[in-house]
């Protein structure tokens, strides 16, 4: 290890977080939400949308919650309808939404038989989801598995189709790794809008079927290279589990998925998001989808050096709460970024910190390094160098995860010639300094040295300080982005619903299996 | 500020009047003789000469980049542009509180947001919160404005609502996302409601961002724009003086 | 080649004929809000729409430096568009062997040398030279050419009169460096020497460099012209083909 | 010390390279040279032109070859004439131009007193150099002293005026050095132009009035921004010495002077340039200006990692030769460049370890880097990143003059806003990692440690090989840039005059005696 760093803060720091974890796992624990029900439905097959374009997922939990139904699971009452209609699950979605069931009075007698019906059509959804990630795994074994730090690029035209050029080009290009930006303000939205669509702004929007497409041209273009492809969408947000249904069910390959930016940046409520976050969590976990978390944002909204160790904090937290959702280390794209101004002297060295210290405290995990954004101007000139300097970083600290800064971020969502500057920009780097981080060495007790072991002591004291208060209560003092959100506050509160007794969700035993089962199969 | 005299100037590579200009694009075609032919002709139509084709590759097929570098024909009277800039004199936080103890005699409401879909609220905190921008300190701090910050993803409904219900003097604005010109399609549409509710005379409005300049907000319907690089006592200073001359009035 | 059907095509920035191009330049003014909208009405001359200046900033006292974006109006048929390329059927360095051998039954003569005041020798010593290019080697290793490279700086009239004195075949010149169109002049004058000795239709007069295509090459009224990228067995490919035709003739 | 190099072999090269050196100096001691004899008049105060153009010095040396004086001197017949006529050396330069003197009838009568006036004279004369050196170190020691890597810019223009207003804007930019490149081809003129010009290509012709002009606008905006800007030409060519002494009458700061770079790259005869190399080094030496060697371009026409060893050869050679020209090490600015491909996969560690290898072996020595060219391509953007990468090994390994790399090197030669680029990117790059170097330390016996030790092994056996047969038998077998050069050949030779006895060049002891003086001073 390059940074001596100590291994005693390091426990204290984990310590802190599990316990910090556990607090939130409790609050959590007694709710379920609009959001959770919504991807079991999705989950069991309901898809589609209403005449007024309402997605039936909406309609179903909606009138649930009306009926005051939704305590119990929305698979518990969809087994009822089930055993009182005889229909499938979609059908009786529809029916609902032409007010052709009342759920209110659906017998209750043949719950059991609906429920082992549920059961049947949940074994083969998870299994659907295994078999994607098979069919992943398969794929790369056949092929080579990329070098990291892979190359990540975005894609944010706002139409999918433009989307799937931009994406073809880059994976042409060379690009390992392509993620979708979702249309602004889609992360308020308490519903996952429905087919393909070509009206974004600063994205496009997050859709099963704007998914299917993209897999399927990244797919396509994988072939032809020879090369898997990976895709990234957004879970973040209010349709959190949701999303993350989705994604599963398309192959994915990454989701950005962070509660902590939810309420931080969308001003999401925090019990919603930290419950709608395990369930998606779990999601990802058996889909084999690598989750981003969000602490680089931190770093636009509070400065790269004073709040360096929030970031680590944050970290520290998220793989705890990733831990209790059944997330291994190996899917843990803990998010991190490239954010001190650079007019600072020494700003490299203080990165050079930053980005090894992470990686020496989360070794196993594929960490998701972000480029410099805030400090980027229109000079475009200077922007290319500042990403070269990211990307040097990048392969000497060994990142996992570098998602590609883009010359023109102070001006437009990328064009194309601005991807592909970027991919040739870090190809350039890591190749020239491919063995860089093997030939050096940093100077005991050195700047570099001293800047990590202040960076972890600090984060150590945040957590032991957290962890005496809980994570809510810190989130409302503003410890994390310089953002305060209360507790009460933010957007989604009133889709959180206590469990009523009797309560299922028959996907929390059947993911919990499947992880199980990956993680005796490593 | 205008005084200068220029003249004509066309762009300078490194003589005089040699209208030296660098380009990149992306054209649609595959790479070639033929795409380089393109790209030179394509040059050539916007008015120059002796465009060269320094670099050319294909991205992904199909698609595949240049860099050009020619003689610009076109030039421009330096003398003769007069571009809007918000005319004010410029003063320091302690001279903007003393102006309005002085000349207004109350604290200024002032009501802020980053409106419509837009979630970028670190430029209008700079210009109004307590931490500022550059080492200078929001109007939050100031003794002699009062202000709202309602944060991001605000409808101008509710802006304008909030401005009526605490009697706001101006309404300051931040717009960042402006991808397909939502930025424009959200402005004009917060300038018909001033309009419709008859604030737009009562109320100065102002609009920030990295891709606002004067011009641009003049054109849309408000009182002032405010670009990259401004500074919380530019804005005060702003404020003061206009609120100052329309109580003149 | 030219099989591809296109059609008009404009710049690509993210979607289709958005028309998205980046430009760089100077102005001789100093920065400012009026700087800013001259490198903007500059830009619009040129057949744009939407040109916003990105960036702007004074390099040394009364120079500005701009980057500018903006959408370009202008589009070109590429169906229409017939770039000059040499034509000829691309051999390996032992096809040109086999086709001396048999078309043309001796040894090609070729002189070569870098003019003018140039000193530009690795070009040229790329296609000649032993050592090659690209790991192809030049055309120096050939048993089926015999090379003469003059090196660097050397005269029109110098390599004319070696050119007379081995019985050259063909003429090879180099031309690197084009500031103030340099390499215009003196590819001009050879090429008026050239007509002047009678030796024009005699002589396969080649041309390469980095600013050197086979258009350019044509309208100096040379046979052919050779860009960057080349190798030694596109020249040997060409040379041998074009002297067995004009054997044929 | 980061490299572990083995000092004993140092010490074997600088042995070799000391009896290369000897062997040179052996040649070239009973020659003398037009240009040498050209500089002396120029140092007595011979300037102008005649009636169709050509430069006075030249006239005059000329004149006397014809008449087979030379070998005494131009010195000893310009004392000859003062004493026989009575004028001043223009008056006769003038009056020989116009034939009114005819050189191989003058008395010899009065020679002693004619040399002692020409002993006065060039006792002012060096006595102005040494007051151009003590108002650039009094300048410099009033306002700070540039922080190194100094920023190194080049102007090309071809037109002095235009070239100052590019210089200004440039030292406002921040550049510390100002190089005013020269037309193409000046360096096989056997006559240095005259007066202010405007018409170069790839360059501007260098002229007296050209240095005088562009000294007093760096000096201007030198006084403003309260720096020194230091001024850089050309002396290596057919007229080394003249133009050096050109340098030294108007405070040039940095001279590019290097016989190999002439013999190399401009077929220049070797005998000649390494005879005027000499004094033109003594002349440099006396003004305190840094030369600034070539062997960067060695990389140009040779393989970078093949023949890098030679780039060090070299730079032992040259340091023998500089030493025995009287320059002190702090005054021996040696090339050395950036120019290995950067598509071979650990290119920048094999660039770090070349140039941390020149700084330890150098340590002294304000060694000149020069940046990427050779694959430079018309990609602009990657152009810029190949500079940063270029400015990191710059400020990693501590080198001195940063000549600073120019994203259109490929295109052309650069415009203002592509020097702006240039200087920004250094700023940028040296301040963010301006204390790196104190922060790291190289793998014992890893790869940069390995390349550094393979190249000094093999730069010393090619040394001890050279030594075997002297530096002109080397070039003749082509063991510099993979270029060959014959003895007799090359242009020039027919400027080289063996010394008749008597000769007399009073600049030697008058600048040796300053150099001395300078050295006790130190
Ligand atoms: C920080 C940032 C974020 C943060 C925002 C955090 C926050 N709470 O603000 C996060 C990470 C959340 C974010 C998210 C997104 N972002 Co964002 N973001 C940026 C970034 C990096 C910096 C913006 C910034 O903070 N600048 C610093 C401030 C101080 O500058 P400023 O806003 O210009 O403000 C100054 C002046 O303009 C003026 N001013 C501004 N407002 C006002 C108002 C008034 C009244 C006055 C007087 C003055 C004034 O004064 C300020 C101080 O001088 C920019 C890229 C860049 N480097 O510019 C992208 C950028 C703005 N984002 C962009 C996008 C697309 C998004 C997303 C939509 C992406 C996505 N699909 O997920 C999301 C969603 C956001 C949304 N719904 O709006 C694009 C916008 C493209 C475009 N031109 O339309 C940019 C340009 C990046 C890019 N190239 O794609 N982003
Ligand atoms: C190496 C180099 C030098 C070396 C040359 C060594 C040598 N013996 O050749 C040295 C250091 C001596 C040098 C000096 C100068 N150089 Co220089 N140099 C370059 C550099 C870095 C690379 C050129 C090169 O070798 N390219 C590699 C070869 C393989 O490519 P190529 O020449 O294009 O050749 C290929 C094709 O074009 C084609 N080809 C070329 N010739 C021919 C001929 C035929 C018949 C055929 C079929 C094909 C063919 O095939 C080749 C292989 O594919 C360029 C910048 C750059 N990166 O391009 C500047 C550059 C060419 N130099 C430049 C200048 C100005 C000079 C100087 C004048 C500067 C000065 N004032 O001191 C001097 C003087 C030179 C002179 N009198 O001509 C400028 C020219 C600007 C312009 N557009 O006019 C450039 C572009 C740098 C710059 N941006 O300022 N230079
Ligand atoms: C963890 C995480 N989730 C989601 C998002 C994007 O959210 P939205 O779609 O709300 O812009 C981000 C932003 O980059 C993020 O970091
Ligand atoms: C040592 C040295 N002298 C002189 C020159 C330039 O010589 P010329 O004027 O002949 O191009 C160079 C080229 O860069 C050089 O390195």
């Amino acid at each position: 290890m390059k940074l001596d760093l100590d291994q005693a803060l390091i426990s204290r720091a984990r310590t802190a977080a599990a316990s910090i974890a556990d607090g939130v796992m409790a609050e959590i624990k007694p709710c379920t939400t609009v959001a959770v029900e919504r991807s079991i439905l999705r989950l069991l097959g309901v898809d589609g949308v209403d005449v007024d374009g309402v997605p039936l997922p909406n309609v179903v939990v909606d009138r649930m919650a009306e009926e005051g139904l939704l305590g119990l699971g929305a698979a518990r009452v969809m087994a009822r309808a089930m055993a009182a209609t005889g229909d499938d699950v979609n059908t009786i979605a529809a029916k609902i939404s032409r007010d052709e069931i009342e759920l209110a009075e659906l017998p209750t007698a043949g719950e059991a038989a609906g429920m082992a019906k549920i059961s049947a059509i949940a074994t083969k959804s998870v299994a659907r989801i295994a078999a994607n990630r098979n069919y992943r795994e398969e794929f790369i074994a056949k092929h080579d598995e990329a070098p990291t730090p892979w190359l990540y690029v975005i894609v944010a035209t706002g139409n999918i189709y433009e989307d799937v050029k931009q994406a073809t080009a880059a994976a042409q290009a060379g690009a390992d790794v392509i993620a979708v930006i979702r249309s602004t303000a889609q992360s308020l939205l308490d519903y996952v809008p429905y087919g393909a669509t070509t009206e974004g702004f600063g994205g496009t929007y997050a859709t099963q079927e704007n998914f299917r497409i993209m897999r399927a041209a990244l797919d396509e273009i994988g072939q032809e290279l020879g090369r898997y492809i990976r895709l990234v969408n957004y879970a973040s947000g209010l349709c959190m589990p949701e999303i993350a249904a989705m994604g599963a069910l398309e192959r994915l390959d990454m989701m950005l998925n962070d509660a902590m930016y939810g309420i931080l940046f969308r001003d999401i409520n925090m019990l919603r998001t930290l419950a709608d976050q395990h369930f998606s969590r779990m999601i990802n976990s058996a889909a084999g989808i690598i989750i981003n978390t969000g602490e680089d944002n931190y770093l636009t909204t509070a400065d790269a050096v004073e709040a360096a160790h929030t970031v680590l904090a944050s970290q520290f937290v998220n793989e705890a709460l990733a831990l209790r959702s059944g997330l291994p280390e190996e899917q843990m794209g803990l998010g991190h970024a490239f954010e001190i101004d650079p007019a600072m002297e020494d700003s490299l060295l203080l990165e050079i910190a930053q980005a090894e210290m992470a990686r020496e405290i989360f070794p196993k995990h594929p960490l998701k390094y972000m480029p410099p954004t805030k400090f980027m101007t229109g000079d475009i000139f200077r922007g290319h160098l500042m990403n070269g300097m990211f990307n040097l970083t990048g392969v000497l600290t060994d990142q996992h995860i570098q998602l590609l800064g883009i010359l023109t971020e102070a001006i437009h969502t990328p064009f194309m010639q601005d991807r592909d500057l970027a991919i040739r920009n870090a190809k350039h780097v890591f190749n020239s300094a491919r063995h860089l981080r093997s030939e050096i060495e940093f100077v005991k007790g050195g700047r570099i040295q001293r800047r990590a072991a202040e960076v972890l002591g600090l984060a150590t004291n945040l957590l032991e300080e957290i962890a005496a208060s809980g994570l809510m209560a810190a989130i409302e003092k503003g410890l994390f982005a310089e953002i305060k959100r209360p507790r009460d506050g933010g957007r989604g509160l009133e889709g959180v619903v206590r469990k009523a007794s009797g309560y299922v969700n028959p996907f929390e035993e059947l993911l919990q299996k499947e992880i199980n089962a990956r993680r005796v199969g490593q | 500020m205008n005084a200068m005299n220029i003249g004509t100037v066309r762009p300078y590579g490194d003589t005089e009047n040699d209208g030296k200009i660098q380009l990149s694009f992306t054209l649609p075609v595959p790479a070639g003789a033929r795409a380089q032919e393109a790209a030179r002709r394509l040059v050539l139509k916007m008015g120059f000469e002796e465009a060269a084709v320094a670099h050319m590759r294909e991205m992904g097929k199909g698609f595949t980049f240049f860099v050009v570098y020619g003689r610009c024909l076109h030039s421009v009277n330096y003398d003769e542009i007069e571009a809007a800039e918000v005319q004010v004199a410029a003063m320091s936080h302690k001279e903007i509180e003393q102006f309005i103890e002085e000349k207004i005699g109350r604290p200024i409401v002032v009501v802020a947001a980053c409106t419509g879909t837009d979630a970028h609220t670190v430029g209008i905190d700079a210009i109004i919160n307590v931490k500022g921008y550059n080492g200078e300190k929001g109007l939050e701090s100031y003794n002699w404005f009062k202000t709202y910050n309602m944060g991001s993803q605000v409808p101008n409904e509710a802006l304008i609502a909030k401005a009526v219900e605490v009697g706001a003097d101006a309404i300051l604005v931040s717009q960042v996302v402006t991808q397909k010109n939502v930025h424009i399609t959200n402005l004009t549409r917060l300038a018909d409601l001033l309009e419709a509710e008859g604030l737009r005379e009562k109320i100065i409005t102002i609009v920030g961002g990295p891709r606002v300049s004067h011009e641009f907000a003049l054109e849309l319907g408000f009182d002032a724009g405010f670009g990259p690089g401004t500074i919380p006592t530019h804005v005060g200073s702003y404020l003061a003086q206009e609120l100052e001359r329309r109580q003149a009035k």
